[in-house]
């Protein structure tokens, strides 16, 4: 069936998918009960499977994770949200000394198939704390996957794909995207969750981005167009694993990249990409990889929002540095 | 082994069970100094004695505080703020918290203190402006001695435990107010506050506005005994006061701040009141509480109360009221003319405070954005 | 108001004032079934109707975790361990846990509880390897309903908590026993498993092993009232039992673990007890405790208390203890050789565990880690 | 004067030495009074200084932090001890969202000078969380600085110039190198906290260090010149920020680079510098600026930890590897 579907009701209706289809998966959070969640991602859910399996939880980050453990270690598939990427760092602790080690401190014995929902991303105009990017933070941290979602087609089968998965991965969803529609095909086969994908075919400049800014490096390709430059675009969609071989592939051709993200750029998601690809492509290189992120400064007050968050000029500013290299 | 104390009502706990709904814990061994109709009543802890002139300008500052509120509500509504955290039906806990503090002490707010900020001369417009997305909070947090705002939940609760630190090696006669809503009582930072405070006997007093709701959470979730009672657990005196009741607030919170500077230590104030408006503009309170609960609450209000008791006890003349309707109007006027016309930030903001000494780095991505901005500007 | 409970004792807290050390506070409502001196006693709500049988095997548990945790430290000192952590002086508390655990209920220890990882049947050699740096703890915590140690103070809390939570949906009468020391109360994350705890009325019994000391920092300073105080804060019952008494601990957790399986929530237990030894083998004690408050506590010991009841009373020949004794040794021997035989695992182990998918990145470093290793044997 | 110091001791000394010049230093930690730290960091201080100066504090890491920071706020200058790198989680929030962005949220209006001291890195044959090296969860962080001392010297100097210095700085300490010892001249003029520094000159590959991983560059590096191969060593010395001119200019001259470092490689602090020198040095480099890091695990247990370190046949590898690429 096909249905056209925004990235908040489409992960809604793969949540729900989820726990239809096992009823070991329990949703976690705060508000996330009567109110649906600050961005109706779980609205419905509680109402339709009861207190025990939508668990509107006290206002305490550590404790959603860490009862989350619990009741993975119990058999469950915790699936906790965030509910914004700025509250996550009270539960970071368990998530980086308990959630993502305790499969290797066990030995295996232990399984952690824990979901952490993050909305994240700026651009919605929003006060301090609400509109971050910490998936370096999470990426660098070994035991955890990473899986950033930019299009209703990937939130409604990724969401379901997490759960399913057996290890823990943070989730994160594009916030300021949630209400962007597409058709989705709730009968295809879904693409792997750990596989970035091309989604814009090109010859001169390779240009990567993932989550909230796919749309933005699609914009910059339709602009490019225009002054006769071709980009291929490359959603990573995941972060940790990376999936780089598509990328490479594209990199040896084009012979030039560029990575877009939010986060800060110092030890972005970039650095990382950017260290890997030099290694791989090195020969084939025009020029170095450039990347367009977040400034090293604090989120700003949303006045300034625009002028932090790289957009569709700072992508082709950086295109043109790489052409002019 | 601790009985529970004879107040305490548990709550079927039965996951799945929708979680019983407020809890009649309003009997509790509340302070109230004046009732929801105006009658002054005598507590045998704590007395209050107040004047005429005082007992006025109480009631000018809920009215004032209530219609800045209003107004920014209003100002939310076409697109003047990105978002407002609403005090409406707090104003007494804020008003009479806030009017406890003397001078020399300080405050640490959550992000609705907005009543607190008043009292202790913060400009609205510097409130305004976080709100509008300017800034994160343009008032001096040194001068005013109330900080700037905290978002994230219960961290300034620690800030306030570590500046009260502080007061103690200075050997200052000072206390600090730290504010915390009823689901911030649930974050690990907010009890190691209270476990530190009990720790050094720093003069820090907690005070807590229990308005029902963490978001669309009721108390409940984050407790299922009243919150004043968590205290004693950590070793020091908790008290639950009428939260609508502004005189009783003051008395209590004058108490508790003479305590902590006389060296006794910390207290917790669990000011019992209630959210009169969503969340935040960003909410949708009927998703999760039944109007008839907002209907029992309209009757305790804060303000009503204090008027009638001016009028009824002589202490205000009609014209005083109106004089405040008109000063309250003023003060919305100005409210909204300068939140509509406060400029935006220079974009070279975000680079400037980042750090007290500027990186080479961050100089050098500053120097890049002015020239890639200017780089549009010579397009044009 | 709550007032301070009457068992308070509040202590100077002037900053700059030496902690003032080990207030009396053996005197507060602990319960004791079996004296220092090997008297049997009542009290008047927890009743421990036991066998012979089964004291002489409490008798041997004690005596044989108390030589398992010698040797280990003998181990350490001969380089066979990278660290030990020693129970010396808690083994009444770890084996009267244990022993109130049913078998289908689960533990949830720090990285102290060898004394419960012998109750649960874990092979001790299972907890060598961890501190002789083989692996995080090679027994199977599924297997033995014993979690894998926990090194980060309290956060075993939580998941103890969470695990609970799951049995509550299972609808299984099964508790959970999580434990933690007198410093990790101070933890945020431990008060929130309480807060959860209490809010979920969970199936989890908190057992906090009050030895005195976090380290070197006496407890006074993570509280000023008696820890068992803490669980009235937040809503359930607390209780403190002498925790050098092996059958108060057994009758109180046994109650505690009961409640919780029959739906009534949580319980706090405060183990009064003493580490007798150093915190760790590379701690030294005598940095910051008096020697005199090691003899004091020597006459509490929690193993001389039970044989001098068991021979008075009859309940045990003399060849018995001789019998433990032999059997301690030859563990003794078992535990030695075992330690120092164990293999050293595969270097490629590393990577094997960290997902149970692993991934192809992780897969291609694990490839030339190989590569790179077989590079020296061909070089040699 | 000039006198033989380890690293522990030198940092008790300029711990002292800080806390003598001005009143307003405070320490606070775990265990740091009468134990004078596990690792004796703190040795006799609060002897000296009484109990409101050196604090020993609950047993909460968030706790310390947040402390600390309304200690600052009141005109003090805090000196945090995190008793070991694992143990830093649970400060993260206030570290993050607090520590990092007071002085940006007042405009500067707040002072921030909080020094956190955490011992870093492997290499002692500890228990889990005991060997960690999350300098990348700081270095990613905008409104931190890192700092990473490797000798005496600069522990001496370092530590004052931190704790003098007006931002909040997280200074890491080569935990397994703290015995080793140096000449200290208390005299001199130190060099600044925010350099990096060519520790031996070469000309065929730039090595590139910090903390614990200096001394094994250097023991390559001797190796390396048995084999007539001569490798230039940095002291990178600041994390965050970088100082990479000196670096920059050695890559032009060698066209080589290897970046040593204990911290898992997937996005660790090597990927920055990587990506930064690639912009910088992109037409002089003769092949990609190689990693040498942990692998992206979680830290094993001890008796593999020489598998998993960096060690000199490591960088030798890389050495080998950057020449014949
Ligand atoms: C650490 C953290 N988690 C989540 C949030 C999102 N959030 C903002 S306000 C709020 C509820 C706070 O409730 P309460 O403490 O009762 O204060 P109130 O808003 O009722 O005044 C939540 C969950 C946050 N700001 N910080
Ligand atoms: C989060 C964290 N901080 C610090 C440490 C270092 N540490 C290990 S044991 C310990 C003291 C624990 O004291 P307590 O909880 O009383 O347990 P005990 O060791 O006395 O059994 C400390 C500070 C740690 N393991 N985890
Ligand atoms: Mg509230
Ligand atoms: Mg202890």
């Amino acid at each position: 069936m096909t249905e056209t579907l925004t990235i908040g009701k489409a992960l809604n209706l793969g949540l729900r998918r989820a726990m239809e289809d096992d009823a070991k998966v329990v949703l976690m959070g705060e508000d996330i009960g009567k109110l649906g969640g600050v961005f109706r991602i779980t609205d419905g859910l509680q109402k339709d499977f009861g207190e025990a399996r939508v668990v509107d939880t006290p206002l305490a980050e550590a404790g959603i994770l860490g009862t989350a453990v619990g009741l993975a270690m119990r058999g469950y598939r915790p699936v906790c949200e965030i509910q914004f990427d700025g509250f996550v760092f009270p539960a970071y602790n368990q998530i980086v000394t308990q959630v993502a080690k305790l499969h290797a401190r066990s030995k295996g014995r232990l399984p952690m198939p824990i979901v952490i929902r993050i909305p994240m991303g700026g651009g919605i105009g929003a006060v301090e704390h609400h509109s971050e990017s910490p998936e370096a933070y999470f990426a660098h941290t070994a035991g955890l996957k990473v899986v950033a979602v930019s299009n209703p087609v990937d939130a409604y089968w990724g969401i379901q794909q997490a759960i399913a998965a057996p290890d823990p991965i943070v989730f994160l969803e594009p916030k300021r995207r949630y209400w962007e529609k597409a058709e989705v095909d709730t009968d295809a086969t879904p693409d792997p969750l750990f596989a970035s994908r091309v989604v814009r075919g090109g010859d001169d400049v390779t240009v990567l981005a993932y989550g909230p800014m796919v749309k933005t490096a699609l914009q910059a390709a339709d602009a490019a167009a225009e002054e006769g430059r071709s980009l291929e675009v490359i959603d990573l969609r995941t972060l940790s694993p990376l999936d780089l071989d598509p990328v490479i592939a594209s990199v040896r051709r084009t012979g030039r990249c560029v990575v877009v993200h939010e986060a800060p750029t110092s030890l972005g998601p970039g650095a990382e990409i950017a260290a890997r690809i030099t290694e791989s492509c090195f020969h084939s290189l025009e020029a170095p990889v450039l990347r367009v992120g977040g400034y090293d400064t604090p989120y700003p007050p949303s006045k300034l929002e625009e002028e932090y968050l790289p957009d569709l000029d700072r992508v082709l500013d950086a295109v043109d540095r790489s052409m002019e290299f | 082994m601790t009985a529970l104390p004879e107040t305490t009502e548990l709550v079927d706990p039965v996951p799945g069970a929708a979680a019983p709904h407020l809890p009649d814990q309003r009997g509790v061994d509340t302070v109230q100094l004046l009732t929801p109709e105006g009658d002054r009543v005598e507590h045998p802890d704590y007395s209050l004695d107040i004047s005429d002139e005082e007992l006025r300008a109480l009631y000018r500052d809920l009215v004032l505080v209530r219609r800045w509120d209003a107004e920014a509500t209003a100002l939310q509504r076409q697109g003047e703020l990105g978002i407002w955290a609403s005090l409406l039906g707090q104003e007494a806990a804020q008003v009479g918290a806030g009017r406890a503090l003397a001078d020399t002490d300080t405050a640490f707010p959550t992000y609705r203190e907005h009543g607190v900020a008043w009292t202790r001369g913060v400009d609205p417009l510097h409130v305004m402006s976080l709100f509008r997305g300017v800034d994160n909070g343009g008032w001096d947090p040194v001068a005013t001695g109330f900080n700037l705002y905290t978002i994230v939940i219960g961290s300034q609760c620690l800030h306030a435990t570590g500046y009260a630190m502080g007061v103690q090696r200075d050997g200052a006669e000072q206390a600090v107010l730290a504010f915390l809503g009823d689901g911030a009582t649930s974050q690990g930072e907010v009890n190691e506050a209270m476990i530190w405070a009990a720790s050094f006997a720093a003069p820090v007093v907690f005070f807590c506005q229990n308005n029902q709701y963490a978001i669309s959470v009721p108390l409940e979730r984050q407790s299922r005994v009243p919150l004043y009672q968590r205290a004693a657990g950590f070793g020091f005196p908790g008290v639950r006061v009428d939260g609508n009741d502004v005189l009783a607030v003051l008395a209590v919170t004058r108490a508790a701040l003479q305590a902590a500077r006389e060296g006794q230590g910390p207290t917790f104030i669990e000011a019992f009141t209630y959210r009169m408006g969503a969340h935040t503009t960003s909410d949708d309170p009927t998703r999760y509480r039944l109007a008839s609960e907002l209907e029992e609450w309209k009757l305790r209000d804060p303000i009503a109360r204090v008027k009638a008791y001016l009028s009824r006890s002589g202490a205000a003349e009609p014209q005083f009221f109106d004089d405040v309707e008109a000063e309250a109007d003023e003060l919305a006027v100005r409210i909204r003319r300068g939140t509509v016309e406060m400029p935006d930030p220079a974009p070279t903001e975000m680079f400037d405070h980042v750090h007290a000494e500027q990186t080479p780095e961050l100089a050098a991505q500053r120097a890049e954005f002015v020239a890639y901005r200017a780089s549009f500007e010579e397009e044009q």
